[in-house]
C-alpha cells in the first residue's frame, strides 16, 4: 500500500560554501497538490532540481510509489512520470511549441522527424488540458503564459504522473494565474500530483492541500492548509511576524511632476502600443498603473525614460518637455527608474556591486573629475548604500552576477531612490521575491512619497497595486481607461476594468 | 659582366685554402626547397662544398628566414660564426645586406638578383658585398622564340607573380623573344599579385587558355603551380595546351600529362658557385655588380627538351648567337620594349 | 572576500607562468621525441633569446609591435569586442607612419611624433570601419575585420607601388628625423636593432590600463561590452561607445605598425602575405589575460620565442616551428588552466 | 568576349574555388550551431591539406588515382581527431573557446611544417602525381548554354559540396540528432532537462567541424595547390569562417556565401581580362570580393544572429 507518490527522505545537497538543503523531507500524496514554501535561497528549487535529477543529492532517499530510486538525470526522472516547469523556462526559443515539447524524444519517419504527427499529438494534449496553444508558433512569439503552457506540455507529453511547478505564477498576469489554476485543478482530477513552488501565500491557501515549508536549507514541517492562515505560514517560512497590509498614512499630493499629454508609442513591430495616453502624477503621491500585460506598459515606461522613440504627443517632468530627449537627460531632469528586467537593464552583471551602484552618476562628481574616476568615492557609497538598503554582499567588491535576486532588487533600488529623483518609476519591482524583501522594497517606496516624491509603479499584481497606490490608473489597449481610489474599489472590479471596462467577465484574483 | 671561370686553382694550396673557408646562405622566407632560386642557390653551395670537401653544417650551411625580421640576425649568425662569406637570397634581402655588411666589415656577403641601393635608390657598392644579377629577360626571350614558333593559335599568355622590375625583365623579354619571331603573335600578360596563390594562377591561366592562349609562360613561383595544373587538367581533357616553367627545368612539374613545353633557367647554382671559388681564391668580386646571363651558362632553356621542336632550337640557338654578339638587346622595362617592338 | 580576492590574483599570474613552463616542458618532450638534442635545444633557444645584449635587445624589439598588437586586441576584448582585424589597422598604420616619415622634413622630435600619430589615426580610422558597421547596421565585427585585413593588404601594397616605390618590392625609407632607431640603444645591446618603440609600446600599455580602469570612459566601455541594455538605461550612448572601442583598439594597432615602419624597417615592404604580428596579438592578450601588465610580459615571452627561433635552428638543428607548437601549447594551457583556478577557487571558498 | 563566354570562365572557377570553403564552412556550421566557437577552422583546414598531401604521396604508387579520394577520408578521420584537442579544452576544461581556437591555428601550422622537415627533409612536400582533376561531366557538358557554365571543367568536389550543404541542411533541420544540436547550441540547460546528453553533442559538433574542415583543407591541397607548404592555406579558413557568419550559420547560406566569395574571386581575375573591366586599377578588382562581402551584409543580408549559447561553457545547474 503506498501512501505516498514522492518520499524524499532526509535530503543534503550542499554546494560549496553551502548547505543549500539540509536534511530536508518532503512526502507529497497521490492527487494532491503539494506546495513547496520558502524565502528567496531556502532551497525550493535546489530540492526540486535534485528530484528532477539535475543534481545528486549528498545524503538522503528518494521514492517514488514507494519504491527507493536513484534519479541520476532527467531522463530517469521522466520515465519514473516526474516531470518539472522550471522557474527559468527551459524553452528554445527560435524553436517552436512543437519542437520544444517533442525534442529528445522525437518521433520519426525513416529519419526525418515526423513533426505533423508530432504537432497532432501535441495538439491533442493540449485540448485535453485545456492548454491551447498553437504548435507552429514559435516561443519568441508568443507570450508568457502561453510558454508557460508549453513548459507544462512537454511534461505531459512525456507522460508525467508527477509535476514539479517552480514559482509559475510570478511571471503571469492575473488571468493566466486563473487559467494556470483550473489547469491544475485539472490535472489532479486526472489523478496527477503536484508540487507547487510559490511565495504567494493565498494562492497556497486556494489551491495546495498541504504546505511544507523551509526555511535556509532546513524543514520546518508541513502543515495542512485548512487548518491554517497565511499570517501563520509567513512566520513559519520568516521565523518572524510579517506585516502584510502596508502601513501608510494618507498621501498629501501636491504640484504636478509627470504630465503625459496625448502620448503614442510604437512596439518593436511598429505597431502603436501606447495610443493618446493622458497621465499625470504628483508629487506625493504614488500613482499606480493596473492592466493586463501587453496593453502597452512596457512601451509606456520605455517612452517615459527616454529608451524608445516616442511618436507624437509629449512628456513633461516638472513642466519641462522631455519628449524624444536622450536618456540620460531625462534622467538628469529628475527620475528615477526602476527597471522591469533587472538582469537585462537594471544591472551590469559582471560589474561589481560597487561599480553598479553609480551607473546613472559615475560621470559625476565626486565620482568622475574631468573624466578621471575616483573609485575611492565610488566604494565609499557603495558601503554607505549597501549598509543603508541592507544589500546582503560580501563586499562592494563582489560581482553583481553573484547576488541574489532579491538583493540584486535592493542595490538597484538603492542606486535609483539616492539620486533623490522627483520621480521614480517602479516597474514589477517585486517580481520572484520573497514576503520579506517586498515589505522592505514598498515600505522605500512609501517612505519616497512622503518625502514629496512622485512614485509611478507599474505591476501585474492587483495586490500589491491595491496595497501601494494612492490611485489607480488602469490601462488598457494603450490608453489610461479609468482612475479609481484603491480605497474604494474592490479587486473584482478592476480586474473588469482592466479587461476592458464594459465586456461581462468574471473577477480576477 | 663579369664573373669568369678563371678560378681554377691549383691542387696543392687547395687543402689549406679550404681548411678554414666557410660559406653560408640565407634563404628569404622560401626556404631551401622552394623549387626556385633558394633552392637553386643551395645546390650551388652543395656542389662547392662537396667538391672542395667541406663540412656540411659547419663549413657551409644555410638557414632559414621565418619572416623578414630574420634577415639582419640571421646575416649576422653567418658573420658572428666565422662565416668568410654569406649569400643572401633574394632581392628581398637587400636593406639587410647593406645594413649587416656595414656593421661586420670583416667579411663578406652576396647577394643574389639585386644591387645595393641607397635612398634614393641609386646603386651604391659596398667592398665587402657582391651584387650578382641575372640576365632573364635573355632567357625569356629564348623560350618566348620557342613559344612564337610553336604556338598553333597565334595567341599565347605570361603571368606573372607581381608587377616588380625583376618580373618585368621576364616579361618583356618573353614579349620580345616571340614578337622577334612573329610580329602577329598576340599576347596576353597578367599579374596575379602574389607568388603563393595556386587558385589564382590556376583561374588567370583557364581565362587566358579559354581565350584561345595555347602557352603560358609563367614567372609568378607558387602561383605557377596553378597554372600547371590547369594546363594538366586540360591536357588531360584533350587540349593541346602548353606552360612554360621558369628558373629550374620544370619538366617534372608537368608530369604526368607532360605540359611543360620547356623552361627558362636560370643557373643562380652556377652563380653561387662561382662566387664562392673566387672568393676561396681571394678574387672575391666585392664592391660591384657580377652580371650573369647566357654567356656565363647561367640563363637559357632547359635541358629537358623532349618537347621543343628542332626547327624551334634551330631558332633559339640562332638567336643566342645574336644576343651574344650583341646585335639583338633584349628589353628589360616597358619602355625598351615599346621601342625594341617599334625597331621590328 | 580579501583572501579570495589575493588567490584570485595569485592565480592571474601563476596560471600563465605554469603555463609557459608546461609549454617549454612539452617543446622539450617533443625534441626527444624528434631525435634531436633537448639540451642543445633549449640551450640554444635561450640564449636566442636573452643569453647575449644582442639577444636581450632582440627580443625587446620584437615585443614593442606585439604588446602594441596585444594591447590591441586586449582593449577590445574588454570592451565585448573581438578584433581580428589587428593584422589590417597595423598595416595602414605601417604605410601611414612610413608615408610622413618620408613625405616631410621637420625636426626630429616633432617629425617621430607625427609619424606615430599618423600610424595611429590610420589605423585607428581602420578599426573605426567595423566599429561604425556594427553600431550602425550591426554587422558582426569579426567578419568586417577579417574582410578588411585583405583591403589593407591589398590597398597598402598598390599605394606603395603608386606612390612610394623605391624598387625591389619596397617603399622608399624614412627621414633619420622620423626614426626610432636608437645607435645609442643598439650600442648597449651590442649592436642589436633595439629602438625607442619599446617607450612607446609601454606607455600605450599605461595608457589602456589608465583608460579601461581609471576613467568615466572606460566605465562606459567597459559596461557596453558586458551589457549594453543596462548601459543604454543609463543613459549612454552605445553606438558611439563600440566604435570609440574599435578606434582605440584600431589605433594600438596601427602604432604596432609604426613599429616596424619607424624602428626595424624604416621602410614598408610590399607585402604579399599578413605580417602574423596581428594574429600574434591575440595569443599574447589571451596569455596576458588582457591586462596592459599581463601583455607586456607576454609579448616579451613570445617576441623571444620568435626570436630565438632561427638560433635553436642554426646551433641545434631543431626546426624552428617548433616555436610555433610551443606558443600553441602554452595557450592550450592556459585556456584550460581555467579549471585549475575553479578547483583551487572552490577550494578557498570551504576553507573561509 | 560575350556575357556567356565570360560566364563560362567566371562560374567554373567560382565552383573551382569555393568547394573547400562550402566544406569548412559547412564544418564550422556544426560546431557552432553546438555552441562552440571554432576560430580554428583554419588550423583544421589545414591539417587536413597537411594530411591530405602525405597521404596521397604516401599510397599513389599503390593506390594510383583513387589515391587523392582516399587521402580526402584520411584527412576527415584525421582532423576530425585532430578537433579532439579544441573539444576536450573547451567543452571539457571549459576554455574560451576563442582561445583555444587560436592555439588550434598555431599548432596546426607548426605542427603541419615541423613534421613535413622530420618526414621530408624539407619545408615543403613534393607534388602529387594524381590530382582531383577537372572534368567536363559526361552528357551534361554538352548542353547548350549552361553545359559549358555549370558542367564543364569543374572538378566533381564541388558538386560533392553542394550535395553535401543539401545533407547537412537536411539533418540540421530535419532530423532528430539535428535538432537536438541546435538547441544544445541555444539553451543547453533547457536540452539537459529533455535528457539531452550536452557534452556528447557539442563533441559530435566539434568533430563534425574537424571533419568537415578537414576535408575542405584535402580538396584545396588535392585540387589546387597539388602540394604542402607552410603556405598552402593561409586565410581560406577564415574565409570559410566569414562564410558561416555571411550565410547566418546555415549550411544553405554558407554555401551561398562562399560561391559568392569564388563568384567575386574569379570576377577580379578574370576581369582583367574583360574588356570594360580591364581599365579599372587592378587593385579594385582584387579588393572586390572583400569589400562586396561587407556591403552585402551593410546592406541587404541584414543582422546575423548567432546561436544564442555559443561560446558559453555548459556547467551543470550553473544559471
Ligand atoms: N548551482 C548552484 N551553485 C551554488 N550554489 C547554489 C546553486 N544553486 C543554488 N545555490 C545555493 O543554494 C541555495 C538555495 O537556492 P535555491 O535556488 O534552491 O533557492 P530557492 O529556495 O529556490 O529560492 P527562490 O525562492 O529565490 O527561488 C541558495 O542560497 C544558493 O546559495
Ligand atoms: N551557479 C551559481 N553559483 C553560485 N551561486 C549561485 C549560483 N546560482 C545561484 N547562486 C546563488 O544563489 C542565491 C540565490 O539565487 P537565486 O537565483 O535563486 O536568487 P533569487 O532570489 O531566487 O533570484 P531570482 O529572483 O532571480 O530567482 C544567490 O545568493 C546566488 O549567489
Ligand atoms: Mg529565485
Ligand atoms: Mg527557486
Amino acid at each position: 500500500m503506498q501512501e505516498y507518490v514522492i518520499e524524499m527522505n532526509n535530503i543534503r545537497k550542499e554546494f560549496p560554501g553551502i548547505v543549500a538543503n539540509d536534511n530536508i523531507t518532503l512526502q507529497v500524496k497521490k492527487g494532491e497538490i503539494h506546495a513547496l514554501l520558502g524565502e528567496n535561497g531556502a532551497g525550493k528549487s535546489t530540492l526540486m532540481n535534485v528530484l528532477f535529477g539535475l543534481y545528486q543529492p549528498e545524503k538522503g532517499e528518494i521514492k517514488v510509489k514507494g519504491k527507493e530510486v536513484k534519479i541520476t538525470d532527467p531522463n530517469v526522472a521522466n520515465r519514473l512520470g516526474i516531470g518539472m516547469v522550471h522557474q527559468h523556462f527551459m524553452l528554445v526559443h527560435n524553436f517552436t511549441v512543437t519542437e520544444n515539447i517533442i525534442l529528445g524524444s522525437e518521433p520519426t519517419k525513416g529519419g526525418k522527424i515526423n513533426i505533423e504527427d508530432a504537432a497532432k499529438k501535441v495538439s491533442e494534449l493540449s485540448q485535453r488540458y485545456g492548454l491551447s496553444v498553437d504548435p507552429h508558433a514559435k516561443i519568441e512569439d508568443i507570450s508568457v503564459g502561453m510558454q508557460q503552457r508549453v513548459e507544462i506540455l512537454k511534461t505531459l507529453y512525456r507522460g508525467a504522473e508527477i509535476l514539479i511547478f517552480d514559482e509559475p505564477t510570478a511571471v503571469l498576469t492575473p488571468q493566466e494565474i486563473k487559467e494556470l489554476i483550473q489547469i491544475m485543478e485539472k490535472l489532479v482530477q486526472e489523478g496527477k500530483s503536484i508540487i507547487l513552488i510559490t511565495h504567494k501565500l493565498k494562492e497556497i491557501m486556494e489551491v495546495c492541500d498541504r504546505c511544507t515549508v523551509i526555511r535556509k536549507g532546513k524543514g520546518i514541517g508541513t502543515v495542512n492548509v485548512s487548518e491554517t492562515n497565511p499570517d501563520e505560514l509567513a512566520a513559519l517560512m520568516v521565523g518572524r511576524e510579517v506585516h502584510f497590509k502596508v502601513e501608510k498614512q494618507q498621501a498629501t499630493p501636491k504640484d504636478v511632476v509627470l504630465e503625459i499629454d496625448q502620448l503614442v508609442v510604437h512596439d518593436a513591430r511598429d505597431i502603436p502600443s501606447v495610443n493618446g495616453l493622458d497621465l499625470n502624477v504628483r508629487a506625493g503621491e504614488i500613482l499606480g498603473i493596473a492592466g493586463v500585460d501587453g496593453n502597452g506598459q512596457t512601451e509606456l515606461i520605455e517612452g517615459i525614460t527616454g529608451l524608445r522613440k516616442v511618436k507624437s504627443g509629449s512628456i513633461k517632468i516638472n513642466g519641462k518637455d522631455v519628449t524624444n530627449l536622450p536618456a540620460r537627460k531625462i534622467t538628469e531632469t529628475g527620475l528615477g527608474h526602476i527597471p522591469q528586467d533587472r538582469h537585462k537593464h537594471g544591472l551590469v552583471l559582471d560589474y561589481s556591486i560597487g561599480a553598479n551602484m553609480v551607473l546613472q552618476t559615475y560621470y559625476q562628481k565626486p565620482f568622475s573629475k574631468s573624466g578621471i574616476l575616483n573609485y575611492g568615492k565610488i566604494y565609499e557609497k557603495a558601503r554607505k548604500l549597501i549598509e543603508e538598503y541592507d544589500v546582503r554582499t560580501p563586499s562592494e567588491f563582489t560581482p553583481a552576477r553573484a547576488l541574489s535576486g532579491g538583493n540584486q532588487q535592493k542595490a538597484i533600488i538603492a542606486r535609483e531612490v539616492d539620486r533623490s529623483p522627483d520621480l521614480l518609476i517602479a516597474a514589477q519591482p517585486t517580481r520572484g521575491l520573497d514576503v520579506g524583501a517586498i515589505e522592505f522594497i514598498h515600505s522605500k517606496l512609501i517612505e519616497e512619497r512622503d518625502n514629496g516624491k512622485a512614485v509611478l509603479l507599474i505591476s501585474f499584481e492587483l495586490e500589491e497595486v491595491m496595497n501601494v497606490s494612492d490611485r489607480i490608473a488602469v490601462i488598457y489597449e494603450g490608453r489610461i481607461v479609468d482612475i479609481v481610489d484603491p480605497k474604494e474599489t474592490s479587486e473584482q472590479e478592476l480586474g473588469l476594468l482592466m479587461a476592458g471596462g464594459k465586456r461581462e467577465r468574471e473577477g480576477v484574483l | 659582366a663579369c664573373g669568369s671561370d678563371e678560378g681554377d686553382s691549383k691542387k696543392g694550396d687547395e687543402k689549406k685554402k679550404t681548411e678554414n673557408f666557410k660559406v653560408g646562405l640565407v634563404t628569404d622566407t622560401g626556404g631551401v626547397d622552394d623549387k626556385s632560386f633558394n633552392q637553386s642557390s643551395w645546390e650551388g653551395l652543395k656542389k662547392f662544398g662537396k667538391e672542395f670537401g667541406l663540412e656540411e653544417g659547419k663549413s657551409y650551411r644555410y638557414l632559414q628566414s621565418e619572416k623578414e625580421a630574420d634577415y639582419i640576425p640571421n646575416l649576422g649568425k653567418f658573420a658572428d660564426g666565422g662565416f668568410n662569406l654569406t649569400f643572401a637570397a633574394g632581392f628581398l634581402l637587400e636593406d639587410a645586406v647593406q645594413t649587416a655588411a656595414e656593421q661586420n666589415s670583416g667579411t663578406n656577403f652576396a647577394l643574389i638578383d639585386s644591387l645595393l641601393m641607397d635612398e634614393d635608390f641609386k646603386p651604391v657598392f659596398l667592398d665587402n658585398v657582391a651584387a650578382v644579377t641575372f640576365e632573364e629577360h635573355q632567357g625569356s626571350f629564348l623560350v618566348g622564340v620557342v613559344a612564337a614558333k610553336q604556338s598553333k593559335t597565334g595567341k599565347v599568355g605570361f603571368i606573372g607573380g607581381v608587377d616588380s622590375p625583376l618580373i618585368k625583365k621576364f616579361e618583356n623579354g618573353f614579349k620580345a623573344g616571340v614578337k622577334s619571331v612573329n610580329p602577329d603573335m598576340e599576347i596576353i600578360a597578367q599579374y596575379a599579385g602574389d607568388f603563393n596563390k595556386p587558385e589564382k594562377g590556376s583561374s588567370i591561366a583557364s581565362t587566358m587558355y579559354t581565350q584561345g592562349a595555347d602557352i603560358i609562360y609563367h614567372a609568378a613561383g607558387g602561383t605557377g603551380n596553378g597554372v600547371f595544373t590547369e594546363a594538366k587538367n586540360r591536357k588531360k581533357n584533350g587540349e593541346d595546351v602548353w606552360v612554360i616553367g621558369v628558373d629550374r627545368d620544370q619538366h617534372e612539374e608537368g608530369m604526368p600529362e607532360n605540359v611543360t613545353l620547356t623552361s627558362m633557367v636560370k643557373r643562380v647554382d652556377v652563380a653561387v658557385y662561382e662566387i664562392s671559388k673566387m672568393a676561396m681564391d681571394g678574387k672575391f668580386p666585392g664592391g660591384k655588380e657580377s652580371l650573369f646571363g647566357i654567356k656565363e651558362n647561367a640563363i637559357g632553356i632547359a635541358e629537358s627538351q623532349e618537347n621543343v621542336s628542332k626547327e624551334s632550337l634551330k631558332l633559339v640557338d640562332e638567336y643566342k648567337e645574336k644576343i651574344l654578339k650583341g646585335e639583338i638587346k633584349v628589353p628589360k622595362t616597358d619602355k625598351e620594349f615599346a621601342e625594341f617592338e617599334k625597331s621590328l | 572576500m580579501q583572501n579570495l580576492l589575493k588567490n584570485e590574483r595569485l592565480f592571474n599570474i601563476l596560471v600563465p607562468v605554469i603555463s609557459a613552463i608546461l609549454g617549454m616542458l612539452a617543446g622539450a618532450i617533443i625534441m626527444v621525441l624528434g631525435n634531436y638534442d633537448p639540451v642543445a635545444g633549449f640551450e640554444a633557444l635561450f640564449s636566442g633569446m636573452f643569453g647575449t645584449p644582442k639577444a636581450i635587445g632582440e627580443t625587446i624589439r620584437a615585443a614593442s609591435p606585439l604588446i602594441l598588437s596585444g594591447l590591441a586586441v586586449g582593449f577590445a576584448f574588454k570592451t565585448g569586442l573581438f578584433n581580428i582585424g589587428v593584422e589590417g589597422q597595423l598595416l595602414v598604420g605601417w604605410l601611414a607612419s612610413v608615408w610622413v616619415g618620408y613625405a616631410f622634413e621637420l625636426p626630429a622630435v616633432l617629425h617621430v611624433t607625427l609619424s606615430i600619430l599618423a600610424a595611429a589615426v590610420a589605423g585607428g580610422l581602420w578599426g573605426m570601419i567595423p566599429g561604425y558597421l556594427k553600431a550602425k547596421f550591426k554587422v558582426h565585427e569579426v567578419i568586417v575585420t577579417i574582410m578588411l585585413n585583405y583591403v589593407a593588404l591589398y590597398v597598402t601594397a598598390d599605394l606603395i607601388k603608386r606612390y612610394l616605390y623605391a624598387g625591389n618590392e619596397k617603399s622608399y625609407r624614412i627621414h633619420e628625423s622620423a626614426s626610432l632607431s636608437s645607435p645609442f640603444l643598439s650600442q648597449i645591446t651590442e649592436g642589436s636593432r633595439l629602438h625607442w618603440g619599446i617607450m612607446i609600446a609601454l606607455i600605450a600599455a599605461v595608457i589602456m590600463w589608465f583608460i579601461l580602469e581609471k576613467t568615466a570612459t572606460g566605465y562606459e566601455l567597459k559596461s557596453v561590452g558586458y551589457n549594453q541594455h543596462a548601459s543604454m538605461y543609463a543613459g549612454m550612448n552605445v553606438s558611439k561607445n563600440v566604435i570609440l572601442s574599435m578606434t582605440i583598439s584600431g589605433a594600438f594597432a596601427g602604432m604596432a605598425g609604426a613599429m616596424e615602419g619607424l624602428g626595424t624597417f624604416q621602410n614598408m615592404t610590399v607585402l604579399s602575405s599578413f605580417t602574423g604580428t596581428g594574429f600574434d596579438g591575440i595569443a599574447v592578450a589571451l596569455l596576458g589575460a588582457n591586462n596592459a601588465f599581463g601583455i607586456i610580459l607576454s609579448s616579451l615571452l613570445f617576441g623571444g620565442l620568435n626570436t630565438a627561433a632561427p638560433q635553436m635552428n642554426f646551433d641545434a638543428n631543431v626546426p624552428s616551428e617548433l616555436i610555433k607548437i610551443i606558443i600553441a601549447l602554452i595557450i592550450f594551457f592556459v585556456a584550460s588552466g581555467y579549471i585549475i583556478r575553479v578547483i583551487a577557487a572552490r577550494f578557498s571558498k570551504e576553507g573561509k | 568576349m560575350s556575357i556567356l563566354e565570360i560566364l563560362a570562365l567566371i562560374i567554373p572557377a567560382a565552383l573551382y574555388t569555393a568547394a573547400p570553403i562550402i566544406f569548412t564552412a559547412l564544418g564550422g556550421v556544426f560546431s557552432e550551431r553546438s555552441g562552440v566557437v571554432n576560430i580554428g577552422l583554419e588550423g583544421l583546414m589545414l591539417f587536413g591539406a597537411f594530411t591530405g598531401v602525405i597521404t596521397t604521396l604516401t599510397i599513389q604508387d599503390s593506390v594510383g588515382a583513387a589515391s587523392p579520394w582516399v587521402a580526402i577520408l584520411v584527412a576527415a578521420l584525421a582532423s576530425g581527431i585532430f578537433s579532439l584537442l579544441h573539444a576536450v579544452a573547451s567543452i571539457t576544461l571549459r576554455a574560451d573557446q576563442t582561445v583555444s581556437g587560436v592555439a588550434i591555428n598555431f599548432l596546426a601550422a607548426g605542427l603541419s611544417l615541423f613534421l613535413i622537415k622530420k618526414i621530408y627533409g624539407k619545408g615543403q612536400t613534393d607534388f602529387v602525381d594524381f590530382r582531383i582533376n577537372k572534368v567536363d561531366v559526361p552528357g551534361l557538358s554538352d548542353l547548350p548554354v549552361i553545359g559549358d557554365i555549370f558542367f564543364s571543367r569543374i572538378p566533381y568536389t564541388s558538386y560533392i559540396a553542394i550535395l553535401a550543404a543539401i545533407v547537412v541542411w537536411y539533418v540540421i533541420y530535419k532530423t532528430p540528432f539535428g535538432l537536438r544540436l541546435r538547441s544544445v547550441g541555444e539553451h543547453p540547460m533547457a536540452a539537459d532537462t529533455m535528457g539531452i546528453n550536452v557534452t556528447r553533442m557539442r563533441y559530435i559538433g566539434v568533430i563534425l567541424s574537424g571533419v568537415f574542415a578537414g576535408i575542405g583543407g584535402a580538396i584545396y591541397a588535392l585540387s589546387i595547390s597539388g602540394n604542402f607548404t607552410g603556405g598552402t592555406i593561409s586565410g581560406q579558413g577564415f574565409l570559410a569562417l566569414a562564410s558561416m557568419i555571411f550565410g547566418k550559420w546555415h549550411p544553405l547560406g554558407a554555401m551561398g556565401a562562399a560561391l559568392f566569395f569564388g563568384f567575386a574571386q574569379s570576377l577580379s581575375i578574370t576581369g582583367a581580362q574583360i574588356p570594360f573591366l580591364k581599365d579599372i586599377p587592378s587593385v579594385f578588382l582584387i579588393i572586390a570580393p572583400y569589400v562586396l562581402t561587407i556591403l552585402a551584409l551593410t546592406g541587404f543580408v541584414g543582422r546575423a544572429d548567432a546561436p544564442k549559447a555559443i561560446g558559453i561553457p555548459y556547467v551543470k545547474g550553473k544559471r
